[in-house]
């Protein structure tokens, strides 16, 4: 846990994220209180092997949205590459080294297709991802291994290459602190999310593409008179978001050692959700990395502590749709305030 | 701006404290339990007195014959004040049965009872279950990791009687359509496979025109067949692999008329199925008495949990076939309100 | 209501997919299937109507769905037990389905959230309430308890129209004055247009897109109670998923932009007409129902680039 | 004299039925201020467009630091040394004031990562910012400055870009006193560097403390250059206003009656310390003259209920009201014609007809139903009436000409009773036959008894309209000019802060 703060504390900590960071705390908290044995060190494992993968979901959708946009794909982007890593490892008999890189190119360009439709097509990014959505999630549906060759529904995939993601580090043991404390095993699956984090935070704050998304989002015709090639960054920034689709659907894809025609399903939700409640303003320009993980940890958390407390999970629906709208209130509260600051504080200026 | 920058430092310093608080809340969790890491030794757990054994049914979404199985299981482990039971919902999602599986794991249950959505798909979590010393008991759907034990509907052979049941029915010969389950799933190629070779086997000139999928879901069953209809009005029988499936049909042959004259069976045998064969309407399903089996799962999970029995000791997965009846008008009567689930 | 070139297009396509799929299957055009594809139609024409309103005041309502499974239970719960008459039950979730679009529409309006946030939070909570309330048992109709009255009402047929056809059109009538005669429908195109220009012409924008919440979400509760009475039995975890996606597609087949302020009542018929019929296609020619999300995509895309084009040529 | 920097040769460009400049001459020597003054429309900013490389000039060329040109593009003028700082700042909010300054030239570290060194990026703000004595940090988020300080970034960035030319247009329209100081002290420090500077402004005060040479533009052609000796407010104004205005007066047909509209000490929410009084009489045009930037449209909206009104009272006909929103000014008979036509006056993909009736509604409708016929016979009368050169008036108002439009937004008041026509820049945009259309409609108008307040910045059409004028600056009522007292001089000494000559 203390990773989390020591990652926080570089971060420029700006009013919202300190907020999500205090929620995240208090219902840490709350469950350590009330839910039997949430406070254990497999709790924690649970927490990093479970919700890691939507975390790493959860920052990819951030950058459509940094740019005005929204990708509802991206739940039948997992589901498509998934099936693809399938049919390459059990159809195709490809080594693992080669199906890994096909299967990012293959989610970077199902994203960067809805980055097309949005920027040469001129469709509203709504109805564009909307379309993508059920052509991919069809897509899934017709190259599904499983159905066209019937022998494979019961044969897991076993390249090591492929379910080696699934492996976990004694870290505790290593930094010989288990001896003196009970401490968790850090699956692979986290440290890639930690890599991506810091991948994509770098990205987006100190690099010219990063501005030049931030400037997208912020005001799309100031971008274009500087010189912004403001319809690459539409591309790419969609491109992204499939990119990390494919990274989570690798994690599922070792977790289960097979892909389902219906992986990823709803999960596009659950990505907008943490991206929101992390802060993404869905104005665009306006949200970074640290926002959405932290908000995907959370709803993993809340889902976890409901049911070590033997609450029913459809309590967790309703408890995810009051946070997400706390969250946009808040967001919102936050842009007026300013607002009133700032005429308040251009008049007192004459 | 001054104020601007106070505001953010204030947050900051908050959002430490209360931070340093809950890993410290997390960390006092972690030193009450060390004892949790001796399982993987092999010694078998010891029982203190008054210690609760918790047990969970992680279903893969909420439908009746998961809700009979809970129940049923519910009936045999409820008077035994030692066991704690909660039914889960999967929310037929592979990643969420995942997720729930690792909660119990580190709730330390005992034993997971579990209907797979997928038989692959659960496999690594079965193991990870079983490393940690929890026996895990599979309803329906097998799975692929050898697991405590495996009690399911008999399926195949079952199929391959409604076919018969069927056939007579159908005189012989005309044509039959199959409401069938997602791509995926083991009982899906099991009751398919059992209802095609009991076809071939007991009727071979009966044709099967049409397999759709409709979800296991009773209204996804009434646009299916409405289409398939359509295309072959002479339709003479109707597979719904479970009753839901099977209802869905009923429901439109009553709407067109057709009750009389196409021969409707389903799968599982739950109650409204059962009422539809008094009314006449359904033509038959295999019934199972899934409270039977919850009640049969449930004692397994005693004795693995009470008895001191180790999930591994078991030298091969322990497989139950429920007995069944193909329940048509003849023979509904005999099943009891108390078996009715 | 004379029929725009939009409309017109869309109808061309209706005739030209159905020509195909009668010729695929003669039986399509069965009196059978004819009434059964009605039926269906009646059912998914009514929320699709009430999503146009919401698209039109230029905002999006995902909850649908949720609400659609949330009044179902409520009202076979209600009928079941006993505690209401079917027409007093009836009543009571329609005025609840008004409550949740003032609710949706004051957050929109005045307080200012995005609705595509409001809505999503909406799909959540109703449906976690409608499980909630059912302890995620299947609400349903005891077997043999029957309501008549009810049943011959809602899923009966009448010459063999289908009752909820029925219900649809005279929805599509009342609704088509409403939006394209009414004074409240000009207002709603014109703060779909232009929220501000309406402004400015003395328009109370916030009551326009209030009320406009209100109709949506009332006559999805309409739907819902078709719905329920036509499945019989309610499983609150699944009953009504996606159908907002279904809603959205027809609405803007019938050529609404998501931008807002435009729109027709006819055209959203017909465009819930058309994915009813590609439904039939897509179950005719064996293609895996689940693919059928596949279609559905690739026909929103087509409408919506056919829409660009269209909207191309106008303007030059 | 060494050799300009910069020299714009016989420059003209017209736009269709509009001579915007003619033969220009103009030129800018390193290290000089060079004032540049005239009235709105007297070419200004058609000239600046052509040294951004914004638009090209019909004619003339261009000799930038000894290199002749015939047109710039936006690169070369931007790699020729010329920056601008435009009166609509286009920053980026969620960005800091570093990384808005080198926005597009980001200093770079990491190789082949391409990182933005953020540490270089401030390092290299920060001086300018110094030197420019902005009170904030090269880090702080540009969403949380004020209006003044963002104009301070729009400096530093042309500073950034080492431009020797840097073009400012109405710098200090929303400045403090203090704020205008100090930027006349930046750019007093910048020539003395060595930076020339085109500094466009109304506040002739300011011209006469910065400007070396002052060059005056009027009707697109340039009537006077001014040496720092003989630069004095009187002579740039004499110069500005020697045109011939045509009198298009035209006598009320009664005298003023009673007062219609009163205004008592009314505060706007755009300046609230400053309480604005005055009256509009049945059958009187009082025309709002002002500088940019003086409030008279947050006045406008705060009469016709889009503002909130932050203090004083409003008095129709006698009676005090209370309006809260446009609805409520429209129950009360009081009109706006907005500013920005296309976006709040009409809905361009409306028919004529839909838009004229938009307002009025309840009165063509029957049980809650659009009386189509009523809507199409009202629409027919304005369309005759206001002589809207349209075939029929299902035509979609986008596809009309500006006057036209500008007719139809009229249309939808008239259509009404009206009481009271606020009329915000009425002309603006709006060729001249549909221009004096137009005001002969005010006129008969204000003769049926309505009272009419138009907001202009185009002199003629103030002194041409007007029976009195009342002038503003900085969001207070400088003084009120009588129809005999009213001339160009006056308006424009009032306008510009000093009392009435």
């Amino acid at each position: 846990m203390a990773s989390f703060f020591r990652i926080s504390a570089i971060v420029n900590m700006r009013s919202a994220s300190a907020a999500l960071a205090l929620f995240f705390a208090a219902t840490i908290v709350f469950f350590c209180v009330s839910a039997p044995r949430f406070a254990t060190a497999s709790t924690v494992e649970n927490l990093m092997s479970g919700f890691s993968f939507v975390a790493i979901l959860a920052m990819g959708q951030a950058f459509p949205i940094l740019v005005r946009g929204i990708d509802l794909s991206i739940g039948a982007i997992v589901g498509l590459v998934g099936m693809i890593v399938f049919d390459l490892s059990l159809i195709g008999q490809l080594p693992g080294y080669l199906i890994l890189p096909l299967a990012l190119l293959a989610g970077a360009l199902a994203g960067a297709v809805n980055g097309v439709l949005v920027v040469h097509l001129r469709l509203q990014p709504f109805i564009a991802t909307l379309a993508t959505l059920a052509a991919y999630r069809g897509l899934t549906y017709a190259i599904s291994g499983r159905q066209l060759v019937p022998g494979l529904t019961t044969t897991p995939i076993r390249d090591p290459w492929l379910t080696g993601i699934e492996t976990y580090f004694d870290v505790g043991g290593w930094l010989g602190l288990s001896r003196l404390v009970n401490m968790p095993w850090v699956p692979l699956s986290f440290v890639i999310m930690l890599a991506v984090f810091v991948v994509l935070q770098v990205l987006l704050t100190s690099t010219r593409f990063g501005r030049d998304i931030y400037a997208t989002g912020g005001n799309h015709e100031a971008a274009r008179l500087a010189g912004i090639r403001v319809n690459n960054v539409i591309i790419a920034a969609y491109a992204l978001a499939g990119l990390c689709a494919a990274i989570a659907a690798l994690i599922m894809v070792a977790r289960f050692t097979t892909a389902t025609e219906a992986l990823g399903a709803g999960m596009e939700l659950t990505a907008i959700a943490a991206a929101v409640i992390g802060g993404v303003s869905l104005a665009g320009g306006v949200g970074a990395m640290f926002g959405p993980a932290l908000g995907a940890f959370l709803l993993g958390a809340i889902l976890i502590g409901l049911t070590l407390q033997g609450v029913p999970q459809f309590v967790q629906q309703i408890i995810t749709g009051a946070i997400l709208l706390a969250a946009v209130g808040y967001d919102r509260l936050l842009s007026v305030r300013r607002q009133r600051r700032l005429t308040a504080a251009s008049t007192a200026a004459t | 701006m001054q104020e601007e920058k106070t505001n953010d430092r204030r947050n900051f310093l908050k959002t430490i404290a209360l931070g340093s608080a809950a890993v410290a809340g997390v960390g006092a969790g972690m030193f009450s339990a060390p004892g949790d890491r001796s399982l993987a030794i092999g010694v078998p757990r010891a029982r203190a007195e008054g210690t609760r054994y918790k047990t969970a049914f992680i279903q893969w979404q909420p439908h009746t014959v998961p809700a009979a199985w809970s129940k049923g299981i519910e009936e045999v482990l409820g008077p035994q004040q030692v066991i704690d039971y909660e039914l889960l919902d999967g929310q037929n999602k592979v990643e969420v049965q995942v997720s729930l599986v690792e909660t119990l794991i580190s709730q330390g249950a005992a034993v997971i009872f579990l209907q797979p959505i997928d038989s692959v798909a659960l496999a690594p979590s079965i193991a990870k279950a079983k490393r940690a010393g929890i026996s895990v008991i599979t309803l329906n759907i097998d799975a692929t990791e050898p697991h405590a034990s495996h009690v399911e509907m008999n399926h195949y052979y079952g199929a391959m009687d409604i076919a018969k049941a069927m056939g007579d029915a159908m005189g012989g010969k005309g044509k039959v359509a199959i409401l069938n389950a997602p791509p995926g799933i083991i009982i899906r190629d099991q009751r398919t496979n059992g209802f095609v070779d009991g076809l071939k086997k007991h009727h071979p000139d009966i044709q099967v025109v049409a397999d759709q999928v409709a979800d296991w879901d009773r209204k996804k069953a009434q646009d299916v067949l409405n289409t398939i209809l359509a295309a072959n009005p002479d339709l003479g029988g109707v597979y719904g692999v479970n009753d839901s499936m099977a209802l869905g049909a009923v429901d439109v042959a009553k709407e067109k008329g057709l009750l009389g004259k196409i021969a409707i069976f389903g799968n599982d045998g739950e109650t409204a199925a059962l009422e539809s064969i008094e009314a006449g309407e359904l033509t038959g399903t295999q019934y199972t008495d899934v409270y039977q089996q919850g009640r049969l799962a449930a004692p397994a999970a005693t004795v693995l949990a009470t008895g001191g029995v180790e999930a591994g000791a078991f030298a091969q997965q322990s497989r139950l076939l429920m007995p069944y009846v193909i329940a048509t008008k003849a023979n509904v009567g005999s099943i009891q309100p108390s078996q009715r689930w | 209501m004379m029929i725009s070139r939009k409309d017109l297009s869309l109808l061309i396509l209706i005739i030209v997919v159905g020509t195909v799929v009668a010729i695929i299957n003669p039986r399509f055009l069965s009196p059978i299937n004819l009434s059964n594809t009605a039926n269906l139609i009646g059912l998914f024409g009514i929320f699709a109507v009430a999503q146009a309103f919401v698209i039109i005041s230029g905002g999006i309502e995902l909850s649908v769905g949720s609400i659609i499974a949330l009044l179902g239970v409520l009202f076979v719960d209600l009928v079941a037990a006993g505690t209401l008459s079917p027409g007093v039950a009836f009543l009571v979730v329609l005025a609840l389905g008004c409550l949740i679009g003032l609710l949706h529409g004051f957050l929109v309006a005045r307080v200012g959230l995005q609705p595509f946030v409001v809505t999503l939070c909406g799909l959540l909570i109703y449906r976690g309430i409608a499980r909630y309330y059912t302890e995620d048992a299947t609400a349903g109709f005891p077997f043999g308890a029957s309501f008549p009255t009810l049943e011959w009402l809602v899923a009966g047929r009448l010459y063999g129209v289908p009752h909820s056809l029925i219900a649809f059109l005279l929805i599509t009538v009342v609704m088509g004055v409403v939006l394209h005669r009414s004074v409240y429908g000009r207002h709603l195109f014109a703060v779909g247009k232009s929220e501000e220009a309406a402004r400015y012409s003395g328009i109370n924008t916030t009551r326009v897109v209030i009320s406009a919440y209100v109709i949506c979400c009332g006559l999805t509760a309409i739907a819902a109670v078709f719905i329920a009475m036509y499945t019989r039995s309610i499983s609150p975890s699944s009953h009504g998923n996606f159908y907002e996606l279904y809603a959205i597609a027809a609405a803007v087949l019938g050529g609404c932009s998501l931008r807002g302020g435009e729109g027709s009542i006819l055209g959203v018929v017909l465009g819930t007409v058309l994915l009813q019929v590609l439904q039939n296609l897509v179950n005719l020619l064996g293609i895996p129902s689940s693919l059928n999300f596949a279609v559905m995509g690739s026909v929103i895309l087509i409408g919506v680039l056919a829409d660009q084009q269209f909207s191309k040529r106008k303007v030059r | 004299m060494q050799q300009p920097y910069l020299e714009v040769v016989g420059i003209s460009k017209s736009y269709p039925g509009v001579r915007a400049l003619s033969d220009v001459n103009f030129s800018v020597r390193k290290g000089e201020v060079v004032g540049l003054v005239g009235e709105n429309g007297a070419g200004k900013s058609t000239l600046m467009r052509i040294l951004g490389g914004v638009t090209e000039p019909s004619s003339g060329k261009i000799i930038l630091d000894g290199r002749e040109l015939t047109c710039l593009t936006v690169a070369e003028s931007m790699r020729g040394g010329i920056a601008f700082v435009h009166q609509e700042l286009n920053l980026f909010e969620n960005l800091t004031v570093a990384a808005n300054i080198f926005i597009g030239r980001e200093p770079r570290r990491g190789g082949v990562l391409r990182l933005v060194d953020e540490g270089e990026l401030n390092r290299r703000a920060t001086p300018l910012l110094t030197q420019l004595g902005a009170d904030f940090a090269a880090d702080t988020p540009v969403g949380a400055l004020s209006l003044a300080q963002m104009q301070l970034v729009e400096i530093a960035k042309a500073l950034s870009l080492r431009a020797r030319l840097i073009i400012m247009d109405e710098p200090t329209s929303s400045l403090t006193a203090t704020e205008t100081e100090r930027l006349l002290a930046v750019v007093a420090r910048l020539r003395s560097e060595g930076v020339s500077i085109i500094l466009i402004s109304h506040r002739l005060a300011e011209i006469e403390h910065a400007a070396d040479r002052v060059v005056v533009l009027r009707d697109g052609k340039c009537v006077g250059e001014l040496d720092r000796a003989d630069i004095r407010a009187e002579t740039m104004i004499r110069l500005m206003i020697g045109r011939d205005l045509k009198t298009l007066y035209r006598q009320p047909a009664r005298p003023p009656g009673e007062a219609v509209l009163q205004l008592k000490d009314v505060r706007t929410s755009y300046r609230p310390e400053q309480p604005v009084s005055l009256d509009v009489r049945r059958g009187e045009i009082l025309g709002l003259a002002g500088l940019v930037g003086s409030g008279r449209t947050e006045l406008a909206r705060a009469i016709f209920g889009l503002d909130p009104l932050k203090g004083g009272e409003i008095r129709i006909a006698g009676k005090a009201v209370a309006i809260t929103s446009p609805r409520a000014a429209i129950g009360h008979g009081l009109y706006l014609i907005p500013e920005d036509r296309k976006r709040s006056g009409l809905l361009l993909d409306f028919p004529i007809r839909s838009n004229v009736t938009l307002a009025s509604m309840d009165t063509h409708s029957r049980f809650g139903l659009v009386d189509r016929h009523a809507e199409e016979a009202s629409a027919e009368e304005q369309r005759r009436s206001l002589d809207i050169r349209t075939p029929s008036v299902s035509v979609l108002a986008g596809a009309l000409s500006g006057g036209n439009q500008q007719k139809v937004v009229l249309a939808k008041w008239l259509s009404m009773a009206p009481k009271i026509l606020v009329f915000d820049e009425p002309t603006r945009g709006v060729d001249v036959g549909a221009k004096n259309e137009i005001y002969g409609l005010m006129r008969a108008l204000s003769d049926r008894g309505v009272g009419i307040l138009m907001i202009s910045s185009d002199m003629e059409e103030v002194i041409g309209i007007s029976d009195r004028v009342a002038v503003m600056h900085e969001g207070r009522i400088a003084g009120f000019l009588g129809r005999e007292e009213l001339s160009e001089r006056a308006i424009l000494s009032l306008a510009v802060g000093r009392l009435a000559a």
